[in-house]
């Protein structure tokens, strides 16, 4: 039977460690004033967490092409959701009308 | 050849009761629950055209009232986009087909496809209900504001039936990429499937990344209605057109999943009526992703008119102009097929054709509205009517009643009336053109779309639009007849009847409950034929 | 024998329509040729025995090839020009005729900077840009006049812009194309097309109480915002003279050009964007001025402009 | 039912399938796509959260600035233990570990709950607050009409998550269930597996409500 990637438990309770760790850091960084870099700082933060999540709680990492694939896909989707939308709102007062 | 008989088991037989059918989870069963479902949805549907029509016979609003009309045509939309041309032929000849062409038992988790009939069941009662217990007039599109804070209709029922039949096409969506992906029969490859199976690929990636958008719009929109957010309304600083980019993110590639199906019957009916490989297989093939993914590029060139900007609209409008390229090479390659081939004027074959040609005249006024500096003129106006009507209903209704005749003897076991066939795709397709290609002038003069009544100028070529539409509900009404007759007096058909290669063609007819009595091995590509072809009817 | 085809009575008319025959001549041209080849080939090849198969024929590079580029080209040239026309849509000309428009369920009224208020009727002069400031008191609405080929939604809560040139006088119709509700078809009216003399006739014709920015004067007395808003640069809020086409420093840092949307979003949300230099304590006018008052307003700020030498005296 | 018994047949496998590993690349394919499903239903949100954040950056950062923000911190937290003991409980069950099975899934349930309980608190103090769009809103003039965005895309967003989490519950104490029944096996886990998928893109979408809603903008005030 596919008992193939069965992790030791001590990369789950790293991976735990790190989030944790994440989740402080992003609170604390919150409160100092850092201008547009605080939401950057915040999505970074957010973005490595569930990209750690994917990868070892969720066994992307030793899962097939396809898994990959798919949720590749549907963040690419996602991009594109926002991508066309905002291309219209940042660029609506673009226009000049006399 | 004239021992056909039906075969002593199969998926018609294998339990007669009312259980034997609700609770089934044969995919072949399933696709006959779906049947039922999309055919009584398509008669609703039909039955307000005909009162739209029936109404712009004469410029005043006459026959009902604003009201009314405005009802009318919006359940006409609702019912024939989301409960009858967006399920149609992934669920009827989808669900019957996909495990059958890749040598499968059944779908990868026939319970869900179970759950997602009965999905589509809720969701149109609730729809029917909305229609029933007053009607909705907000347009099948829901624009906001209107649709959150003008409109006292029943917008709150029919959003749920949406939402809730969304959900059922997530599900069969999901079910055949899991089979294609999972279920092939030994040998299967991805380059030897059949091309159906390639545009239902397709149609369900759309499925499965667009449809949520419209779930939570809906969502949104219902929100919105019941505890004022404000997302699109302006008082609060909400904006409107932020409802458009959500709506039009899946109702464009729903457009596709509207076609790209019907596109899939015709490269089958092509191959077959032919009898020789379709013209270049993978560009086909790999026309269909292309099209699932570009067309989730374009939706802003619903919006060109609608206050979004300069900038992005030029970026949607070539955008849209990219994602014609490959329906173009589909078409294409579908003549170039013919060539040499050995063409049959038989019924499916009669739909192929009327496809083609109706598809091409709908998609090359698509171009039309693409280029911005025509599209503002045309937009909303009856132009975009026949635009579209000619690619759903020429293009995909076409598709589909090919199919359906195509697989019917495969479904049934039995043959229909080719006189008949013939002569209701004659009928179809002459009203057909009477009804719209007339909208198509008479949009280019002006007349807006959603009118209930307009200026008498127009009234001619209204009255012909009108005039094709009784031509047309009567072509649709002949197929129900013979083929509801075939059912037990026609004649049996044998496993192959038009001398077809494909796997489906290599079972009885009608499959047995497993589809196969033991796996297919495939050894050789799709549409391979032999150097002549024995034909299996009695 | 009914009409076939639109009147022509704007500039941008013909520009409209020569695209349109350029398509027509392509949708005709793949049209037929597609038609042609299917009957050709449905005749030439018809299967006459019943086991009779055809060529084992699986493709051909080339073919593929031409008929993915040439379709490509062709709609690349159908892009640029569709582009081009829709520009000169977009941009009206430096020198216009204002008129506002505000739509409602289920009418249209104009306001001629003059004074004149029309309803479902819209008198304009023949060889003159006009520019319609747009905007809706409720939901999407759409000005659409198919002689002029031009058409555009009316936002609720914002200001589209929609410019034409007519050509010929005459009346025109005048359709709302984006669905409002129940009376949707109803609101309907008509674009009459005068020469420039009867149009002048027809101004001084009018009762006008006198100019649009003249009521936007009497509002900006009775609203008080004079109390704050004063032209010597004294009042708690800032002056407003010479202000209309500038760019102001927002508090934030940021700077906007003043246009009509801002002029608006400063009367109906004060706080939203704050002048650099002032206290938020403008009260917010929303549900207080309807969209012709704000209009008024706007028209008569607008009309500061040309005040600072006046009011240096 | 059809009569199986031909060939030798697996607990847990279904007809239409060849063997369990079929089965298991089946399921584990459709729950990803059912997530792909899911990642564009929470997108839509995030489009309009981001269209309104940046039309609207201070209003919403003065409506942020009311959340209740070490609540956001600590049910963080716990969602993060949960994904952890998921985790864990995948893991006893692909060794066949019952009894740790239905431990670590009671643990990831009794999380669950504490994350509700926490966003029932939270949800009272914005009642209490009177920040609930359409039910008892107020706001400080200033923002009064922008923050309204604000609030409603907050309840909006974490009651679909809330929602996600109570179906979460659900599917947990139907894997309880199986567990005790012997269902699951070290052969036969992918139940498990796929539903600790769901529960892990449930703490996903979570980490990025959380800066989201109650921390971008904070500083500001
Ligand atoms: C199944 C449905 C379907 C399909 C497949 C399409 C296909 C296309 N559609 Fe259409 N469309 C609709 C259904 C569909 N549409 C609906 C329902 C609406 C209105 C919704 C509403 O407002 O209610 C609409 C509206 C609509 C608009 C918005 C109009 C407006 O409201 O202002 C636009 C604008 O770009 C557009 C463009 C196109 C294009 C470029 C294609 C292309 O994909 C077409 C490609 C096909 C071809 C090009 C033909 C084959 C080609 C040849 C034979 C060779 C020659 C080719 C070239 C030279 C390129 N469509
Ligand atoms: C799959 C999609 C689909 C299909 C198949 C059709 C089919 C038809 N449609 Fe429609 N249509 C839409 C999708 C579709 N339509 C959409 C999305 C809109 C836009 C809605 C909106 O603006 O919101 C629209 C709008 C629309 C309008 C414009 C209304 C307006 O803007 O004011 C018109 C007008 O002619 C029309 C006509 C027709 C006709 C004559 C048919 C014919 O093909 C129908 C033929 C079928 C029959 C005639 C049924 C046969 C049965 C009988 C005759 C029995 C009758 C039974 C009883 C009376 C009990 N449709
Ligand atoms: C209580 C004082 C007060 C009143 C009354 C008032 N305003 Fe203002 N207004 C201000 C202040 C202070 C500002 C600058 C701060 C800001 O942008 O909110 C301002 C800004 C403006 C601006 C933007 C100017 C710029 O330089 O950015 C316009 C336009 C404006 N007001 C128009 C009006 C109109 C029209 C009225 C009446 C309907 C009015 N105001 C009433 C105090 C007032
Ligand atoms: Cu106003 Cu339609
Ligand atoms: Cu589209």
């Amino acid at each position: 039977m596919p008992t193939n990637h069965i992790l030791p438990t001590r990369v789950y309770y790293t991976i735990f460690a790190i989030l944790m760790l994440c989740t402080f850091a992003t609170v604390l960084i919150a409160f100092f004033d850092l201008g547009p870099l605080n939401a950057i700082a915040a999505l970074t933060i957010a973005v490595f967490k569930a990209v750690l999540v994917v990868l070892f709680f969720m066994h992307v990492r030793y899962s097939t092409r396809l898994t990959w694939a798919v949720v590749a896909g549907g963040v690419f989707w996602l991009g594109i959701l926002l991508a066309l939308t905002l291309s219209d709102y940042l660029t609506r007062s673009w226009q000049t009308f006399g | 050849m004239s021992t056909v008989l039906l075969p002593p088991r199969h998926y018609l037989n294998d339990g007669y009761g009312v259980r034997s059918w609700l609770l089934t989870r044969d995919h072949k069963r399933i696709a006959l629950l779906y049947l039922a479902g999309v055919t009584f949805f398509f008669f609703i549907g039909g039955a307000m055209a005909v009162l739209i029509r029936l109404e712009l016979a004469t410029p005043p609003g006459d026959l009902v009232t604003d009201e009314t009309y405005n009802k009318l045509f919006t359940m006409h939309g609702v019912m024939m986009v989301f409960f009858f041309l967006i399920p149609v032929i992934p669920s009827v000849l989808g669900n019957f087909l996909v495990p059958i062409m890749i040598g499968a038992k059944d779908l990868a988790f026939p319970k869900i496809n179970l759950l997602s009939w009965y999905i589509y069941v809720v969701g149109g009662l609730f729809t029917l209900y909305a229609l029933i217990s007053g009607g909705l007039d907000t347009g099948w599109t829901f624009y906001t504001p209107f649709s959150t804070v003008a409109s006292t209709t029943n917008v709150i029922p029919a959003a749920l039936g949406i939402f809730i039949t969304g959900f059922s096409s997530i599900l069969t969506g999901l079910n055949f990429i899991v089979t294609i992906h999972r279920m092939r029969a030994p040998g299967m490859t991805w380059f030897r499937m059949p091309l159906f199976l390639w545009s239902t690929y397709a149609t369900s990636l759309i499925n499965v990344l667009g449809t949520p958008v419209i779930a939570i719009t809906i969502l949104l929109v219902a929100a919105e209605r019941v505890f004022h957010f404000g997302f699109f309304n302006p008082a609060v600083g909400g904006d409107p057109v932020l409802f458009q980019h959500l709506f039009w993110f899946y109702s464009h590639p729903a457009v596709y999943i509207m076609v790209l199906p019907a596109m899939g019957v015709v490269s089958e009916l092509v191959a077959a009526g032919c009898r020789k490989p379709v013209f270049g297989y993978s560009f086909v093939a790999f026309a269909s992703l292309a099209i699932a993914v570009l067309g989730f590029l374009v939706w802003g060139h619903h919006m060109f008119v609608a206050g979004e900007s300069v900038y992005s609209a030029l970026i949607f409008s070539i955008l849209s102009f990219l994602v014609a390229i490959p329906s173009a090479v589909k078409v294409f390659n579908w003549t170039a097929t013919m060539y040499q081939g050995a063409v049959s004027w038989e019924t499916p074959m009669l739909y192929a054709y009327g496809f083609i040609g109706l598809f091409t005249i709908g998609g090359l006024t698509g171009l039309f509205l693409a280029a911005i500096g025509v599209d503002v003129h045309v937009t909303d106006t009856y132009f975009i009517i026949a635009h579209f009507h000619y690619i759903m209903v020429g293009g995909t209704i076409m598709g589909y009643l090919g199919g359906l005749h195509y697989w019917w003897p495969k479904m049934s076991g039995r043959l229909y009336n080719e006189g008949l066939a013939k002569l209701s795709a004659g009928i179809i397709f002459i009203g057909f053109n009477l009804t719209f290609f007339p909208q198509f002038v008479v949009g280019y003069l002006g007349m807006p779309r959603r009118y209930h009544a307009y200026p008498p100028e127009f009234q001619v070529l209204n009255v012909l639009s009108s005039a094709g539409a009784s031509i047309l509900g009567v072509g649709y009404l002949i197929p129900m007849v013979y083929l509801m007759w075939s059912l037990r007096y026609g004649r049996l058909a044998g496993s192959n009847p038009w001398g077809a290669v494909g796997l489906e063609w290599t079972t009885s007819s009608p499959p047995p409950t497993e589809n196969f009595t033991e796996t297919p091995r495939v050894t050789w590509d799709a549409y391979e034929y032999p150097a002549s072809v024995e034909t299996d009817v009695a | 024998m009914p009409p076939l085809f639109p009147e022509r009575a704007s500039t941008i008319a013909a520009r409209v329509d020569a695209l349109y025959f350029f398509l027509l001549a392509i949708a005709i041209f793949f049209g037929l040729l597609i038609a042609g080849l299917i009957v050709y080939y449905a005749v030439k090849f018809h299967r006459r025995s019943p086991s009779a198969v055809g060529a084992r024929i699986h493709g051909g590079m080339v073919l593929e090839v031409t008929w993915t580029v040439v379709p490509l080209l062709i709609t690349m040239v159908i892009f640029v020009w569709g582009a081009s026309v829709y520009f000169a849509m977009a941009h009206p000309p430096d020198e216009t005729l204002n008129i506002y428009v505000v739509g409602k369920q289920w009418m249209w009224k104009f306001q001629h900077l003059d004074g004149q208020r029309e309803i479902n009727e819209l008198h304009v002069p023949v060889g003159r840009a006009v520019k319609l400031i747009t905007t809706s008191e409720d939901v999407i609405h759409d000005f659409f006049v198919p002689a002029f080929r031009v058409k555009a939604d009316v936002l609720p809560g914002r200001y589209v812009t929609i410019w034409f040139q007519p050509t010929r006088p005459g009346r025109y119709h005048l359709f709302c194309a984006e669905y409002c509700g129940t009376r949707h078809s109803g609101m309907i009216g008509e674009v009459v097309v005068m020469e420039p003399n009867e149009y002048e006739t027809w101004l001084s014709g009018g009762a006008a109480e006198g100019s649009l920015a003249s009521a936007g004067a009497k509002l900006f007395q009775d609203l008080a915002c004079n109390t704050c808003h004063r032209p010597d640069a004294q009042g708690r809020g800032p002056m407003l003279e010479g202000l209309f086409g500038k760019t102001v420093t927002l508090q934030s840092g940021e700077t906007v050009t003043v246009d009509e949307a801002y002029v608006r979003e400063s009367i109906l949300t004060p706080s939203a964007k704050i002048t650099a230099g002032f206290q938020p304590i403008m009260p917010t006018f929303q549900g207080l001025v309807t969209e012709e008052q704000l209009l008024a307003l706007i028209e008569y700020v607008k009309s500061l402009q040309a005040q600072p030498q006046v009011t240096a005296k | 039912m059809l009569p199986e018994a031909a060939h030798h047949h697996p607990a847990g496998l279904a007809h239409q399938f060849d063997n369990l590993e079929q089965q298991k690349e089946a399921a584990t394919l459709g729950m990803w796509a059912f997530l792909t499903t899911e990642i564009l239903f929470f997108g839509g949100l995030f489009m309009v959260y981001t269209v309104y954040r940046s039309s609207y950056p201070d209003a919403f950062a003065a409506a942020s600035h009311e959340l209740v923000v070490w609540a956001g911190t600590v049910n963080t937290a716990v969602l993060i233990t949960s994904s952890l003991t998921m985790a864990l409980a995948v893991h006893a069950a692909q060794l066949g570990q019952r009894r740790l099975l239905i431990v670590f899934l009671l643990l990831t349930m009794a999380l669950g709950c504490v994350f509700l309980g926490i966003k029932a608190f939270e949800y009272y103090t914005e009642f209490v607050e009177r920040h609930i769009p359409g039910l008892n809103y107020d706001f400080e003039p200033k923002y009064f009409r922008n923050a309204q965005l604000f609030f409603s895309l907050y309840f909006l967003m974490t009651g679909l998550h809330a929602l996600h989490m109570i179906i979460g519950l659900g599917i947990m104490a139907f894997m309880l269930w199986w567990s005790v029944r012997g269902v699951i096996t070290a052969e036969y886990y992918i139940p498990i597996e796929i539903s600790g998928l769901y529960w892990h893109f449930v703490d996903i979408v979570w980490i990025f409500l959380f800066p989201l809603l109650y921390l971008i903008g904070r500083h500001a005030h």
